[in-house]
């Protein structure tokens, strides 16, 4: 619990080219950062999702001994994934990755309006280390796997995947609502590029 | 070459900002409009397509300089099948209003009051499609009178309220009471061969005839048809209509666009109404309604016109030979 | 009689209501001046003269003869002829004899039709025999001559040729006294001319407000309670107003009533009913239903030519075609 | 299509349909069902006997209709499985395919439709498209003038296998058209109708051009277009092929058929836009070359899937350019025409694809998921003190939770998917969400108003639907005032009521709740459970004397990234548009009654430390 730890928060403060840096300055942002309680390193780069920029996260973690990762770019749905792997490969648990989006939510919508979507910038990355404080280490929850596919649709992408499918020795259900299989390609004539039959 | 602007205020700004002409540069060329345009069939150098791309090439002095920009008369034909949903005739009439600040004026006839005659009823002004009618206070023979008064940069010259003025009071250039009974005597048709054939006298809308064919059509019909072209079907009073049936013509073919299709967008209905109103006077006479006929012509309708008349042709000649 | 050099008047009443003999005494204490300036050589309407002192007067005898009534019997035209013979100059009086006026609609029918209606269908008549009145016929006591009912009702001016109109139905007072004063001083204009009237519209004097609005439908009067102070045709109400001649003064309007179009159309305009026809029609709203516009007027002849059918073109039309059958 | 039918891994299940799917990723379970055919599947042998003795005809869909077929039919002759079918809306039990059918007596009409669960791991949508049907397009006459046809009906006419055995010949008078006109674009790239690129049809029109040419060298054809899009390998040289082979390209969008009811020919009419000029064309035959569009059971099927559309109408993939085949829902995975417009081998691409997405999983001997769920206090718990409540289980969309008296509520970690619905829901805080705690929670909604909140519009979002919007805003760039402050949550079922009010005591200016719309939802009822509360809550914080519109509900979907913008920039503008003093005033007076709402609030694990953190930074 986070009480009973010593916090150390490393912030990065992405500029994504010019996505982010374009309109507000990253490294204000991050000098900001480095004001807050628990903060002990920030850094700024171009592309924090670069290799770089993840080789950098990860030795943050070994030489600083980082706790907490607090990554200010773009949306969680494109680049959680990406950094939680790259902490975990660090020896961190993955859930201590915080993401602040100062992209798409940020820079990208407030183009014309910096100032305030600077103020908006330190307000998600201070949101972001306030969370992270409390976040705690989780482990992944296992399921099994039923190893049966299901296509629905039996048409020519419907087949397609089901023929790779079962390839892959994957049992498939393709399910056709209509009484044959074929969909639309079934009334084609000869077709493009090489002028033979649909079918 | 040409040298195209991009910075801001720029021509294409200008007609930007002004309202209708905000989706300008959604036009991607397909020439739709174009080729649904009717002037543009008349008059190939209005080409709205071509004007856009002016535009948004700030081409201001060249797109100024084409006279035809003034000839839209917001039929708005284009419009309903523009795949970008882009109202060419406001984007029309956004470049005219920056062309008018800019000091230039519409090439186009006008309405021209006459203010002796008229008294100021508004009856003009109502039926203006455009907005180009309004009543002024004017001195006239010492005496204050309100008068309308036409605002030329609106004015499509249709007609519309020449016809509708009770007083003559408005003429339109080529289309004066006047001139119109000189189109139907031409030639003396009306006193020729009064024994010949019975005479059908159409008065139509200039803008009914799409296809070469019936262009064609139309100018090889028989001499006891007279066709006589008005710019708009609205233009035509039913004074010229009894006029022609008393003169001794046999029938009286009033041909206008179809609803929603009319190139002034009231003409088609207001002759409508007054033509069917006819018919209604006709029939309460006990006369025969059928010498006043009115048909509306679609743009689908390929070679319904001419073949409308010379039915009425044949018919008239087969019941003139079961009479005899 | 006619020893001094005052001027000598006919007033004469054809196929008319009498409404234009009552508008002559109208004019009231004016009487006395006419007196005073003019002797007047006939009207039956007033005092007791007989078509044989007319008969008896020399040619161009009459100084102005103002002529009410349009012509509907062999009567009416035997005197508008004697009196255009013996009158210089002939007015046609009133709307009657302008233009037909509301006698003229029963130009919508024919003779037949009319005394059919009138000697054996209406609802008050006794006529077990279903006898038809005769120009001539035979009775016991002798032969009895009647006027001929014709075919159709004609403006007297399509019977003889008159010099002048006086429109309305019938001619304000105030007008006919202008016109009597016109004549008096012997201050006519070019013949031809309509007397006693403006040259323009009716709605170039009407306080009725117009605001622009463009008609959605037609409606009679008794079917709305119309707003006093707004344009008839605005609220959808057939007005004459705009293709009718001013002069008149508006009495209809002003108590509440459209327009009926009794002065005629204005000057320069042939037929007032195509006219006005073509006015209304400009005015329709653009999302109004045309077919139910034209529907809504529900007796187009009357209300359009109330007054001037038997003047109008559609008249002239059906003659024409009445006498190619 | 036979390999499919004959491959030993694949059954195919045709005339079926999917009703219902549960379960999650690696663990399906699909409700289908099987529409009874009347016909017995083992019995008949495709021998055909039984369709000529019916004696109903109707259009046949496989051939577009121009051609019948009859009450029991087989759909073509390759169809798989060859097996006749009875179409009972049609059919009138004369039963005389049933004496036709003889000893192999395999017509059986007391066929039911026949339901079962399949338990699969991963399931691929590609459920295809519809034909745009262009009758609505007056201006081109589809339906009215016979020699108007489709792409797809040509495709029969000119087929060997088709109704005319591949004799060309028009409609109005079964004549071989040589001079005939193809029209592109016809419902695509059209905002009336639908303003994406079909993507696929210049290159079937130049295929059918060329076909045509090729057979009949003395053709004369013309391609009406706006573009010619030929991007992919061979494409580009195939449509010069065409050029060269004389097919005549036209740039310019017809606005006009009519049609010569003489002759029945038509005229096209368009601006030749390279010559600038009007032209008419006349033509025998016309085709339009007709939109794909979505299928008209796409929302049916999206609900059934959980899965959402874009606002082109066909589903939306996870994301457009880094997960182009996956669903929003993991395990489920979007192929061929179903997501966007395709041809042919993009089709047999992405299907291959999304079988490869599959497989990451299918080959897997077990999935990990994250541990987003739920989780008890059990010292909390009031069922563990033995009084009666449970509310928790009754607003949890999976049965995941088991209230008994006397014992804490007990939370199956494998089958929470962590919508936090049950942890907002709990009347005493007894709930909490892994990763989405109220004390992470709380402290983000402090650091997101420490500075002016008064001037702040606070967006509670939730993962899915209305964070994808405001991301979608984002990579549109529909920008909308920087006063905003968003706040993820996984589902709006998370949003709990303390957090509103806690929002509305730091004096926040307005407040917006946002998720996803009810087909959408993520955790099947989980939106519902949210705007259940927000309903009350509404009036709640009227009656406390907050402005009603300080707060709004709005379901966004992550296509609507125009929808987001727009009710940002709406709430900003009712926040300038309040007097701040009166403002001001407002939050003063409200404070006490908000501060006794969540004066509980500190008692949750955690919370009191994060509003003390909160305290000590602002």
């Amino acid at each position: 619990m986070s009480q009973n730890e010593d916090l150390r928060i490393g912030v990065y403060v992405c500029h994504c080219g010019s996505n982010i840096a374009s309109v507000i300055d990253p490294k204000a942002v991050a000098e900001f950062a480095s004001a807050l309680p628990d903060v002990v390193l920030t850094n700024n780069s171009l592309y924090t999702c670069s290799d770089a920029g993840q080789r950098q996260i990860q030795e943050d973690i070994k030489n600083h001994k980082l706790n907490r990762v607090v990554v200010a770019a773009c949306s969680v749905r494109l680049h959680e994934p990406t950094f939680r792997a790259c902490v975990a490969e660090a020896g961190l648990n993955p859930f201590l990755f915080e993401m602040a989006n100062i992209r798409e939510q940020d820079t990208w919508v407030h183009s014309h309006e910096p100032e305030g979507a600077l103020e908006k910038a330190k307000d998600l990355v201070a949101s972001a280390v306030a969370k992270s404080r409390f976040l705690t280490p989780l482990d992944m929850i296992k399921v099994p796997v039923t190893k049966t596919a299901m296509v629905i649709g039996g048409g020519v992408a419907g087949i397609s995947s089901a023929l790779d499918l079962a390839d892959m020795g994957i049992k498939t259900y393709l399910v056709e609502k209509e009484p044959s299989i074929g969909g639309r390609m079934a009334q084609l004539n000869k077709t493009f590029p090489t002028m033979d039959c649909s079918i | 070459m040409q040298h195209t602007d991009n910075t801001p205020h720029s021509f294409k700004d200008e007609v930007m900002a002004e309202p209708g002409g905000e989706l300008l540069q959604r036009c991607y060329s397909c020439g739709t409009c174009v080729s649904m345009c009717l002037v543009n069939q008349t008059c190939p150098d209005y080409n709205p397509r071509r004007t856009m791309r002016m535009v948004m090439l700030d081409m201001r002095e060249e797109t100024f300089r084409n006279p035809t920009i003034w000839h839209c008369s917001a039929c708005d034909l284009c419009h309903p099948h523009c795949p970008q949903g882009i109202h060419i005739s406001d984007l029309m009439r956004a470049i005219k209003n920056v062309a008018l600040r800019a000091g230039y004026e519409s090439p186009l006839p006008s309405a021209k009051v006459d203010e002796h005659k008229c008294s100021g009823c508004d009856i003009c002004e109502k039926a203006c499609p455009y907005g180009a009618l309004s009543l002024a206070a004017k001195t006239i023979d010492g005496k204050e009178r309100k008068i309308s008064q036409v605002d030329r940069s609106l004015c499509m010259a249709c007609g519309i309220c020449a016809a509708a003025c009770p007083l003559s009071a408005i003429t339109v250039e080529d289309y004066s009471n006047e001139k119109v009974a000189a189109q139907i005597q031409a030639g003396h048709w009306l006193k020729k061969a009064k024994s010949g054939d019975p005479k059908v006298l159409v008065f139509n809308c200039s803008w009914n005839l799409r296809a070469e064919a019936d262009r064609d059509a139309m100018s090889e019909l028989p001499a006891n048809v007279r066709v006589v072209n008005v710019p708009c079907s609205g233009r035509i009073d039913p004074t010229f209509v009894l006029t022609a049936l008393q003169a001794g013509v046999a029938r009286v073919l009033v041909a206008g666009c179809q609803p929603g299709e009319c190139h002034y967008k009231q003409g088609t209905r207001i002759a409508q109404g007054r033509m069917h109103t006819l018919n209604h006077m006709f029939e309460q006479m006990g006369m025969d309604a059928q010498r006043v006929q009115f048909v509306q012509i679609g743009t689908e309708d390929r070679g319904r016109l001419p073949a409308t008349i010379l039915d009425l042709v044949a018919e008239l000649k087969s019941s003139t030979v079961a009479v005899a | 009689m006619a020893k001094n050099n005052k001027l000598k008047i006919a007033i004469y009443w054809a196929a008319s209501c009498g409404g234009c003999d009552v508008a002559v005494v109208e004019i009231g204490h004016n009487l006395l001046k006419l007196k005073e300036a003019a002797d007047i050589l006939f009207w039956p309407a007033a005092m007791d003269f007989k078509y044989s002192d007319v008969e008896a007067m020399p040619d161009k005898h009459i100084d102005v003869c103002l002529f009410n009534g349009s012509v509907r019997t062999s009567e009416n035209e035997h005197i508008a002829k004697l009196l255009r013979a013996k009158s210089k100059v002939m007015v046609a009086f009133g709307s009657c004899a302008y233009e037909g006026c509301i006698p003229g609609l029963a130009n919508l029918y024919n003779r037949g039709d009319i005394l059919t209606r009138v000697y054996q269908e209406t609802p008050s008549t006794e006529n077990p025999d279903g006898v038809i009145p005769q120009p001539h016929c035979k009775v016991p006591e002798g032969d009895l001559d009647l006027p001929e009912f014709y075919e159709s009702v004609k403006p007297v001016g399509m019977v003889v040729p008159v010099e002048y109109s006086v429109p309305g139905c019938p001619p304000v007072a105030s007008q006919v006294w202008g016109v009597l004063e016109a004549i008096i001083a012997g201050k006519l204009p070019p013949v031809g001319a309509v007397l006693g009237a403006g040259d323009r519209n009716l709605c170039e004097e009407c306080e009725r407000v117009r605001d622009g609005t463009k008609v959605k439908q037609f409606v009679r009067p008794h079917e709305v309670i119309a707003d006093p102070k707004k344009c008839f045709l605005e609220q959808g109400i057939v007005c004459s107003g705009p293709a009718t001649r001013a002069g008149c003064g508006r009495p209809c309007i002003r108590v509440g009533m459209p327009c009926r179009g009794c002065y005629g159309p204005p000057e320069g305009v042939k037929d007032q009913g195509a006219k006005l026809l073509s006015a209304i029609m400009a005015v329709i709203d653009p999302e109004a239903d045309v077919e139910q516009l034209v529907s809504q007027i529900v007796d187009p002849v009357g209300t359009l030519y109330r007054f001037s059918l038997s003047d109008s073109l559609l008249q002239q039309i059906k003659w024409q075609e009445a006498e190619k059958k | 299509m036979v390999d499919a039918a004959r491959h030993p891994n694949i059954t195919v299940k045709s005339y079926t349909e999917v009703k219902r799917v549960e379960g999650f990723i690696g663990n399906f379970k699909v409700l289908v069902e099987e529409k009874p055919r009347y016909v017995n599947m083992d019995r008949c042998n495709g021998c055909g006997a039984c369709s000529p003795v019916c004696p109903i005809e109707i259009p046949n869909e496989f051939e577009e209709g121009i051609a019948p077929r009859k009450a029991i039919y087989i759909p073509h002759a390759q169809a798989v499985p060859l097996r006749y079918v009875i179409d009972e809306e049609a059919c009138i039990h004369c039963y005389k395919c049933v004496d036709a059918c003889g000893k192999l007596d395999a017509i059986d009409f007391s066929q039911q439709p026949r339901q079962e669960w399949l338990d699969v791991g991963s399931i691929l949508v590609a459920t295809g498209f519809d034909n745009f049907d262009p009758s609505v397009i007056k201006e081109y006459g589809f339906g009215r003038y016979a020699n108007v046809i489709t792409a797809m009906e040509l495709e029969r006419i000119n087929n060997s296998a088709g109704p005319t055995a591949g004799r060309i010949m028009r409609p109005s008078d079964s004549k071989f058209p040589n001079k005939i006109s193809f029209i592109q674009c016809v419902g695509s790239r059209d905002e009336r109708y639908n303003l994406y690129c079909s993507g696929f049809c210049c290159m079937y029109t130049i295929k059918n051009a060329v076909q045509w040419k090729q057979t009949y060298p003395d053709a004369d054809i013309t391609i009406f277009y706006m573009d010619i899009r030929t991007p992919s390998k061979g494409y580009e040289e195939f449509y010069r092929r065409a050029r060269e082979m004389g097919i005549r390209f036209i740039q310019g969008r017809p606005s006009i058929i009519t049609e010569d009811p003489k002759t029945g020919n038509l005229f096209i009419q368009a601006e030749d836009v390279g010559l600038g000029r009007t032209i008419e064309l006349e033509s025998e035959m016309v085709i339009l070359s007709t939109a794909a569009i979505p299928r008209v059971d796409t929302d049916a099927m999206g609900s059934v899937l959980n899965i959402s559309r874009s606002p082109d109408g066909f589903f939306m993939e996870y994301h457009p350019k880094l997960r182009p085949v996956d669903s929003p829902t993991d395990g489920v995975f979007l192929c061929g025409a179903a997501q966007s417009p395709k041809d042919i081998p993009a089709s047999v691409a992405q299907g291959s694809a999304a079988a490869s997405r599959a497989a990451r999983i299918l080959n897997a001997d077990e999935w990990e998921i994250e541990p987003i769920v739920a989780m008890v206090w059990e010292d909390r718990c009031i069922s563990a003190q033995g009084k009666k409540c449970g509310i928790c289980a009754t607003k949890c969309p999976y049965g995941a939770i088991l209230v008994e008296t006397g014992k804490a509520a007990m939370v199956t970690a494998a089958k929470c998917h962590g919508c936090g619905g049950c942890v907002a829901e709990c009347p005493h805080n007894a709930i909490t969400q892994k990763h989405f705690t109220d004390a992470q929670v709380i402290s983000q909604l402090h650091a997101l108003l420490r500075h002016e909140p008064e001037k702040k519009v606070l967006a509670f979002m939730c993962h899915w639907c209305s964070y994808g919007g405001a991301d979608n805003a984002g990579t549109s760039h529909f920008e909308y005032p920087a006063s905003q402050r968003g706040l993820r949550v996984m589902c709006s079922a998370r949003m709990d009521s303390d957090f509103i009010f806690e929002a509305f005591r730091l004096g926040a200016g307005v407040v917006l709740v946002s998720g996803c719309h009810p087909q959408d939802c993520h955790y099947i009822t989980g939106q519902r459970v949210g705007a259940e509360r927000f309903e009350k809550l509404t009036k709640r914080l009227v009656d406390m004397g907050i402005s009603p519109q300080r707060f709004r509900v709005e379901w966004i979907s992550a296509a609507e990234g125009a929808k987001y913008a727009q009710v940002i920039r709406e709430m900003d503008q009712t926040l300038r548009q309040i007097d701040p003093q009166a403002l001001k005033e407002e939050i003063e007076r409200t404070r006490p009654e908000l501060e006794r709402r969540v004066r509980r609030l500190p008692e949750i694990p955690d919370v009191a430390l994060a509003l003390e953190l909160a305290k000590a930074t602002s």
